[in-house]
């Protein structure tokens, strides 16, 4: 490839850099795994790794290829099940949970069920699997996806995963937990995030080489823009050596 | 005192494929065996003893992670069908929807995780062939099995709010009495049989599982018939001399299997890796109904039982996925 | 959708002694620290920086058995009060209900099991010190441990129904919205300060406990503030070699505090049975007002600290509980 | 002392012969305890003693002293937690459970919580403990206690521990699980059981040198009487020697 990275290893690399240290992330397989293994590499060595079926505060040698494989309890604290984890998330003590999917609408709202009728689905996807239980309890939800008008659109065809669902005060409506909801969305072209007042979604940096004007054209509603939008700086040197050496040798992301 | 009430804010839409029945579960938990007797047998007489076409199954944990692969191969193969099963599933649930096994499914997440989209369930839901889809989140289902091992109707809980999730669920959701928060209410769910593959087993079924223990506690308690496969059988004074590691007691459990590499090709934690290979060439494999139906004749019909499998596979092959330096 | 209500059958006059808040629960665990940082402290530190007078206290397991009872002699010593608590104990309340320090009690079982009815009891709640006096069931106020640990703000249950006991409950009867049945709602509880003695912690909190493990994950998941008392504190990398024997992650713990013989005069699975010469003794004692006075007095106040009981104890008379081999 | 066995020993040698083999019993401290080693001794070695902290299937060498003892879960097949044993009461999976109470009437209700007002009681007892779950969902429930008009009454102070309530239906009405309720009980005067259609409870056999007329006299309600009213045998050389030196060497129960 012509580039310096790849687009997967930016999209780990801005995943990364979002994460807090000292706090916890509900890690799906996948970019999300990576970005974790990154961070604690990086900024956030005291970041802990829960998995959805048992495992928190692995120690992430080796790269999972499922949520529930060995590698997700590595030299782990505990290993518990899917019912602990769960409930551990519904009880607060989870920071950021991270989600992905087919379409998400400008409320952060996400669809991996069906494109079509539900019905008669044109096209059958996953279905939730944990993600309507992060997007419920997690505290800050990053969503993690390409870029284009056929994810980014006005109406999503199904809601799996409950973003702001219609806008402000839905959430609580609903009884979702308090506090909770969409934080950011992490993009082939740049970073979002949620104006606090509408709970619509609102770019807030770019990627290195894209403009506004070609995120706001690959956006299928009226997208909101931070008043000084910034650049995100590429992945650096070691940030790339970290991922190539040690997190994915084998360049499954590459 | 005068009868107050609370409201039932919403009712999903999707229809309830499993009844909750806690009276009826009570009955038949009463008349299960007691006594500690001997469950040993083979993979097919487990699935002719215990499986009929039209039931309700789960498998645990799911996929390529200790799943119970070798019992899903002899259901297959045992011409069993039609049945209804609860879809936190990846490549067991492949097996029974590429062979036209499955009509209704409470569907939480059939996929090949970062192998992404699974051509199985595409072709099987959006053909038709399976005739009844309900929705639900991952917790949720495993709720659902923790309402039924509770032994009450249902459990509350604040997932699936507010989604087309909870809409296309069989969940409602109430004003609860204490606070007057909504809370989504999870009926519960019992197997007619569930299939759960452990690290080691007892001939009377007490099991131990090393690492995550997934939903195996849950679910093994939300059946009304469970096979157990093990990679090992050990004596029960090992049991005994260790309590406090088994998680399924022998009185839950109706059939033990030795199935040494029973999740192949999936994982086991302390035992083996999965066998990624093969897995790959599985991925491509399934892309296409061709491609899938081959593997189905070549890698469950034209394969007589699990000794089969293993010499096809090859013990120098399986030997090079072990973890545990003495394992066979 | 019309609102359909359902309703609420039976509602339990006892008071709410501590009020179910999920919200607040949540809140409250999102700012609890989640680095793992060292706990280790003495019992005296523990509960002077994390007991107010006042709290909402709760032990496990109970009395003689794996209990913590150096945490509760250093409670006592403290003189904080006014303690409303969880009323599944025998021994360790009776310390508390001696010394007046309690006022409210949310009551399933204070007795002495096979030497019968408790003394200490009968004079703290005859005498209308204890001024609130809530009854539940031991599984009842074992699922409202459950409920708080779950997330959610009650679980149903099929016991208490009927009887004066659910009367003197807080808990509410209401017809299941799936089935029709009555079921009883238990409401969740969540404890300011639990404190609980395992076998084995590590200096974060992370905590093993041998044999049958009471109610202590679901405890653990229901306290604000959870001490832990350890007879071995061990090597985090132990901790990390069998992450499946982890019951209690550090997260959840406040402080962590060595206490070999912690359970003293109970037994602790693994490393020694109770004491049942001193038991008789304090049996004889607790009989009269006097006689447990001077008990107290001699055990708890004429000692400063735990090395002190030791002392007292004598270590040839604890090493005669041992029942492992190689244990101090 | 002058006969051949104690009161003790009578109670839990009338208790054990109740249990059947290949069942499961929710065993309390003391009495239960005592008779369902014996049982296991004698003509039931495959019942499963279940005890509430979580031991199953304990082999039942020495005499536990507490419900959450470690001899109750001496060499079992499992030692989980109160929960998991509570809910598998709940799931039915328990057929009989032993229950004692300072006071019972004719529908088998049990007071362990209070006598006199439970809000300013005359004497407070140590209240439900497992005792309110044990009589709520294992099927059969075998009270053993001590006979007289003071603990056999007509109007218990508290129902602590459900009986049939107030009669026939009244637990279904109640919500309790169907098919449940007190089976026998065991006394020092003889062994009664309840009357299929009314309910109430009636004698059934008397105890070595015990009269019909004396169990009434002792009785503080109408107590219905069995067509024909057998006598206990009573302890046997066999069962006496296998309490004495085997179950109780330390005669705790002499």
């Amino acid at each position: 490839m012509s580039e310096k990275y790849s687009s997967s290893e930016l999209l780990i690399c801005l995943a990364s850099r979002i994460m807090e240290d000292g706090t916890t992330a509900f890690i799906g397989t996948g970019i999300p795994m990576l970005a974790a293994s990154l961070a604690q590499s990086m900024h956030a060595p005291n970041l802990v790794a829960v998995f959805e079926f048992g495992g928190t505060g692995a120690i992430l040698e080796k790269l999972p290829l499922a949520v529930g494989d060995m590698r997700t309890f590595n030299k782990a604290v505990h290993a518990s099940g899917i019912c602990d984890i769960m409930e551990t998330s519904q009880r607060g003590f989870i920071e950021y949970g991270f989600l992905g999917g087919a379409q998400i609408d400008m409320y952060g709202n996400l669809n991996s069920t069906a494109i079509g009728d539900v019905l008669h689905p044109k096209v059958r996807l996953p279905g939730s699997g944990g993600g309507n239980d992060v997007g419920s309890c997690c505290w800050r939800t990053i969503a993690v996806m390409p870029h284009d008008k056929r994810r980014f659109v006005q109406k999503i065809d199904f809601v799996t995963t409950p973003g702001y669902l219609t806008g402000p005060g839905a959430r609580e409506e609903a009884g979702l937990p308090h506090g909770t909801g969409p934080y950011r969305v992490v993009t082939s072209l740049g970073v979002l995030g949620y104006d606090d007042k509408t709970k619509r979604m609102k770019l807030l940096s770019v990627n290195p080489g894209v403009t506004v004007e070609k995120v706001v054209e690959n956006t299928g509603f009226d997208l909101l823009l931070e008043k000084e939008i910034s650049h995100n700086p590429p992945p650096t040197d070691q940030e790339l050596d970290i991922l190539r050496t040690k997190i994915d040798p084998d360049g499954l992301y590459r | 005192m005068p009868t107050k009430t609370i409201a039932i804010s919403y009712e999903g839409e999707g229809s309830m494929i499993q009844r909750p029945d806690p009276e009826g579960f009570r009955q038949w938990n009463r008349k299960k065996n007691k006594r500690l007797v001997d469950k040993l047998m083979t993979d097919e007489e487990a699935i002719e003893r215990f499986v009929k076409s039209g039931d309700y199954l789960g498998f645990e944990l799911y996929g390529t992670v200790r799943c119970p692969m070798t019992l899903t191969r002899a259901l297959v193969r045992s011409g069993k069908t039609d049945f209804r099963v609860a879809g936190q599933g990846v490549h067991e649930l492949d097996m029974l929807l590429a062979t036209d096994r499955i009509r209704e499914i409470d569907f939480t997440y059939i996929g090949l995780e970062v192998y992404g989209v699974d051509s199985n369930v595409r072709r099987a839901v959006e053909s038709g062939k399976v005739k009844n889809v309900v929705e639900w989140s991952n917790a949720a289902i495993t709720w659902r099995f923790k309402a039924a091992a509770m032994g009450v109707p249902f459990i509350p809980a604040k997932s699936m709010l507010g989604t087309d999730t909870l809409r296309r669920s069989a969940a409602k959701v109430i004003e609860c009495p204490f606070t007057g928060e909504k809370v989504c209410l999870i009926p519960a769910l019992v197997l007619d049989v569930g299939f759960i593959h452990v690290s080691r087993a007892d001939k009377h079924g007490n099991s131990q599982i090393d690492g995550i223990s997934g939903f195996a506690f849950e679910m093994s308690r939300a059946c009304k018939r469970l096979v157990v496969s093990a990679e090992e059988i050990i004596e029960t004074d090992e049991i005994r001399a260790h309590p406090d590691r088994t998680i399924i007691p022998y009185y839950l459990v109706d059939s033990v299997v030795h199935a040494p590499y029973g999740s192949w090709p999936g994982e086991m934690a302390g035992y083996y890796e999965r066998d990624e290979e093969h897995y790959k060439m599985y991925v491509e494999k399934q892309a296409t109904a061709e491609g899938m139906a081959g593997y189905v004749q070549e890698w469950i019909f034209d394969l007589p039982n699990h000794k089969a499998l293993l010499e096809k596979v090859g013990m120098d092959h399986l030997r090079g996925l072990n973890i545990r330096g003495d394992w066979l």
